[in-house]
């Protein structure tokens, strides 16, 4: 049974073209994709991570291949927030695409005033006729940051409390990216929808390393980095149903080693209302396109017309017939 | 920055002595690579699994058409080896042109060109492409390696008639020795004549971080094409790195280079 | 420079022909490999986890395999403590190999009761002048199991408890086993040590999922499955390096997605003791050996005597040269 | 169980109609694969990367010599796509034979063997050995698919003189329908004619659970070859788990099985 498939599909209160987003850190600002691929047919952009001061990255090396995955400890690398409203934002802006403003601070204060800044930059984009920012997709996982930062991520008081102050000083919805690296992915879900976020983005990198035996050292300058790619992906589809099955509703963003339109609809079935690319866009930089395609089509023969009747939708298993020992 | 993303099919895959070989890609549509300049490079993938996860990085070595370039190999690791073993007609992804190359030799300097390993193919390109502008003169080759075996497609460079200047470790070609032993007296020799060169070099890291320092010391423009870790090859990954002076501390060998000043480097 | 290569080594208190072991779960009780090597060549086998009373496993399908990964959900199945003595111990025993026994409870109680008769059994075993238990690998991560047993594994006073009850029933050193679905992995090892165990071995599997997108159904009965394979090493020599950093000396048993002699280099340098193998048995029943001799010339060629010489020695990068703007 | 792992090299690959194909693969030693009963299998790897873990589980369809077998495949997969694009001399890691299969025909009972897709192999073995045997009396072949390109190898069966009975969905080749109607009719005639029969089959699972009601309804020894998610083929996974009666809740296809009497899988 094939039908007539319709792409365009709701997370929360926003409208999205496409369930198919590109993932922060993966996708730099856009420009670098526009050779490559017509960037309107993306159902949104999630930018590499602003933090409110221009930030420069970590010592090389920063990326080495593993198994199905690659470490990365690039160190949040950014533009700033005043070079990206003045020099990245309006060419996002013109592409009409739901635009997602992927932000961090290094401490609590430098995290509110980032989401500050960015709100009022919108705010004025808008009011000059332009399109602003759809999302700001608030990362407190940072694995990459050291000094401190990490127990916004990893505890969920600290992360209502730093999501409330967030949502507080902006219009602008907030998604919070959750880190894997915890014991209850849940919990923190939890604690940052009751802070008043729009929703949540998961997953982020799985931390790990490896090591050259030759030199003895990490593949990596900093010892340890973000994983990411398919090998992670059994990871990020359990922590998304997780997610689904407990805040019923709740809209997330689920990403995670996604690299065909089936990957994408798993994420869908598990729960995700709309799903990022990342690290497949390094290899084939219009992969977001084929895989939208891929998704549409495998929709038609599974007989899904909208996304809604896809998301959250996985079904138990029969049960075995009971098992009377003689 | 032109470059394109597209597939392309193996129409040879030649090897040569020393464990190198040359694949001759070819693509349906006529290809942005047939533009490339010296020290530009293309990202190559094989229909692997999901296994190997990014693009390999190499520098173009010959333009034929259009449609078919050729790029030199030596195995490093899984993916080069994967590549080694393809027949001809099996597919891949190439990404290209990247980067930005050296610049074609002036009326000034004299360009000394210094290749090792598997850094040969942006200076072999170069040479080519000075011959057929008639430049041939302007420029020197100083190619070393291990072994004789190591010296890979020197005829071409002799049929071009370009002077050039061989050096192996063990002596069994050319002169014994680094191939920095020949450079330095040839540099010796340029500054008693008052002659103007510049260095352009690509090869092992730590032979561009002698020729580095031979360069620096003799206030000489050395430009040294680098190699650092690529996941993407078009300036989104941030992973390429290269440590600088200057207004900031790093610039990405993959769009900023891979040809970098000597001086600009954080080594 | 080629050494001559001593693999025998030392766990803690114990000593090891050679590192290479062989995990629980991933080579039953080790019959099954008899026709396919020489099972007195390996440094130890751990054997599948071992519960008071039999128990049957889960639902199918139990298994589904991933990007350089598989997922299972075999349920702890196993012949429980009586059966395991009476006719699975005197074949290890018999291989003069050391014999790590993993064990689980259900409950607090079943845990200690597991132990002691697990202890009890050895030293009856070695009254009748046969080899006993060497160590008792306390699996306290059971991601399959449903009912409870997740404190165990994730919370640290709960684990420290529970280890410490275990090690006052019986003479035979445990080794806890950690899962790494924990925020933070060396509190837990802290947490255990301080109780009294003889040393950790990490890591079981990461908690994933896979959906087949036709039937809208997980790929496994239970839901949810652990993920092993190399997948997962990146993740697992992280969270090694994390242990032996914070626990200097503590004895660790690494494991996770271990294919090559290179791969267990690594995982001894990031500072495990001893390594075990666990999903390559089963694509390759002789993996062990081949991982030995792998391990035995590429020290030769590194010039590590003895395995001692590289456990712990990760060395760091070299700073970069100072950065001045101008 | 005298089951080993050897390395082997493809000899011939066989494209048949339907998709289906025939490896050939052989092995420089003599291997025990040799002695396979019908219905056991091997695990087929070839040199893959990390990507594809596990083997992957083949019945033997034909033993040549202790050196040569044959298996019969049809893309399903990654792993069996990987295997169709297997070209002679490659090589891959075999370990078998593994399982238990059926039993030889008795005097008592005539065997209808009944097969469906990739589950031809086992009963296209069993009849080549009941012939060899001088039992070729002794079976019945019902053999079906959904369209004439799916019944492949049949010429042997006639060749040896097999009564076979052939049935496609779409009724492009035999009886049009299901092949279990053409079976139907047969058990009919063996109980008015009171003749002894038992059930052998290997086929889709949905096949299977058709013939095991079949069989259970009509009191007949009824023995399935049952497919079950593998990872090792060995019984140390417990992956492939089947829900059976009797004392334990679960047996495990690859040591207690692949073939089980109908009354006692557990569906
Ligand atoms: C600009 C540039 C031009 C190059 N030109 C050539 C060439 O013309 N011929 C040639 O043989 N080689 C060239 N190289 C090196 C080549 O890219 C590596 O040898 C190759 O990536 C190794 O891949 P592998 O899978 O065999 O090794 P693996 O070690 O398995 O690769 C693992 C990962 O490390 C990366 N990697 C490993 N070594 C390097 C390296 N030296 N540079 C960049 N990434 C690396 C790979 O891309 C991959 O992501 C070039 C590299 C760069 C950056
Ligand atoms: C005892 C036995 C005998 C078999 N005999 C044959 C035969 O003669 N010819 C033939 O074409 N096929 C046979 N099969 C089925 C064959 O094993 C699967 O089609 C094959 O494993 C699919 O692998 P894949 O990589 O192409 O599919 P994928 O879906 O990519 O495989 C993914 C994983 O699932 C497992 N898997 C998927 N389907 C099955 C299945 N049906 N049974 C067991 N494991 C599965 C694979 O082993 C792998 O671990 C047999 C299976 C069993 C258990
Ligand atoms: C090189 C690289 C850089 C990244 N940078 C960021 C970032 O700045 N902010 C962020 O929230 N996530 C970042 N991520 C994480 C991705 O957005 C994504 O969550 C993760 O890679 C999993 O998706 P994937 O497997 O499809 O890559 C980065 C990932 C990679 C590989
Ligand atoms: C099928 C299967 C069964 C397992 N059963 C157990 C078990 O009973 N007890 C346990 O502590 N770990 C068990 N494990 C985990 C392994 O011992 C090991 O910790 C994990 O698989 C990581 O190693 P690997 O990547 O080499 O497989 C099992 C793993 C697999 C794949
Ligand atoms: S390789 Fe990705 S930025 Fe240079
Ligand atoms: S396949 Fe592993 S136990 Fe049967």
């Amino acid at each position: 049974m094939s039908v007539r498939v319709e792409l365009g599909c709701e997370f929360g209160p926003l409208r999205l073209a496409s369930p198919i987003l590109t993932a922060s850190g993966c996708f730099a600002y856009g420009q670098q994709f526009d050779t490559f691929m017509d960037l309107r047919e993306l159902g949104g952009i999630s930018t590499k991570g602003i933090s409110p001061l221009p930030r420069h990255g970590n010592p090389v090396p920063r990326i080495y291949e593993t198994a199905a995955g690659m470490l990365n400890s690039i160190g949040l690398e950014n533009v700033g927030v005043e070079a990206f409203l003045a020099e990245k934002l309006p060419f996002l802006a013109k592409l009409g695409v739901s635009v997602w403003v992927n932000f961090f601070g290094t401490d609590f204060a430098t995290y509110v005033e980032c989401a500050r800044a960015l709100g009022h930059g919108s705010a004025r984009a808008k009011a000059a006729g332009q399109a602003g920012i759809d999302v700001l997709e608030m990362n407190i996982s940072c694995p990459n940051i050291k000094k401190g930062g990490i127990e916004f991520g990893t505890v969920p008081e600290v992360a209502h409390r730093l999501t409330k102050a967030c949502v507080e000083v902006t219009d602008v919805p907030i998604v919070v990216k959750l880190t894997p690296n915890v014991t209850d992915v849940v919990g923190m879900a939890d604690a940052v929808k009751q802070a008043g976020a729009a929703g949540v983005a998961l997953i982020n990198t799985i931390t790990g390393m490896a090591i050259d035996v030759r030199t003895r050292r990490s593949r990596l300058a900093t010892t340890y980095g973000g994983l990411s790619g398919p090998a992670i992906k059994p990871v990020a589809l359990r922590m998304v149903h997780q997610v689904a099955s407990a805040l019923p509703g709740f809209p997330i963003c689920g990403m995670g080693g996604i690299l065909s339109g089936e990957d994408a609809l798993e994420f869908l079935i598990a729960g995700a209302h709309c799903v990022q690319l990342g690290t497949i866009n390094f290899s084939e930089p219009a992969a977001a396109l084929r895989v939208t395609s891929e998704l549409r089509s495998l929709m038609a023969d599974l007989g899904i017309a909208r996304v809604a009747d896809a998301i959250a939708t996985l079904r138990p298993h029969p049960t075995e017939p009971e098992h009377t020992p003689p | 920055m032109g470059a394109a993303q597209l597939s392309a099919t193996v129409a040879a895959n030649r090897p040569l002595t020393g464990g190198y070989f040359v694949l001759e890609l070819v693509t349906a549509e006529a290809n942005p690579i047939a533009e490339a300049q010296p020290g530009q490079f293309v990202m190559l993938r094989g229909e692997w699994g999901r296994d190997l996860l990014n693009g390999r990085a190499f520098s173009v070595l010959q333009v034929i058409d259009e449609h078919r370039f050729c790029v030199l190999l030596k195995v490093f690791g899984r993916g080069t080896a994967l590549l080694q073993a393809m027949d001809v007609g099996d597919r891949l992804t190439v990404t290209g042109p990247l980067g930005h190359g050296f610049a074609a030799p002036t009326s000034e300097r004299k360009q000394l060109l210094i290749a090792g390993g598997v850094g040969l193919p942006p200076l072999h390109l170069h040479a080519r492409r000075a011959v057929e502008a008639g430049q041939g003169d302007r420029i020197e080759m100083f190619y070393g390696g291990r072994t004789a075996a190591d010296l890979v497609l020197t005829e071409e460079l002799d049929h071009w008639g370009i002077a050039t200047c061989l050096a192996t470790e063990d002596g069994s070609r050319g002169v014994a020795g680094r191939v920095t032993v020949p450079l330095i007296e040839r540099l010796d020799r340029a500054r008693r004549e008052g002659e103007a060169v510049e260095l352009l070099a690509c090869g092992p890291t730590p032979m561009l971080a002698a020729l580095r320092t031979i360069g620096l010391a003799r206030e000489l423009p050395t430009h040294l094409c680098l190699e650092e870790m690529m996941a993407c090859g078009f300036g989104v990954c941030l992973g390429c790195a290269v440590p600088v002076h200057g207004p900031k501390p790093y610039k990405y060998c993959c769009t900023d280079g891979p040809v970098f000043e000597a001086r600009e480097v954080r080594w």
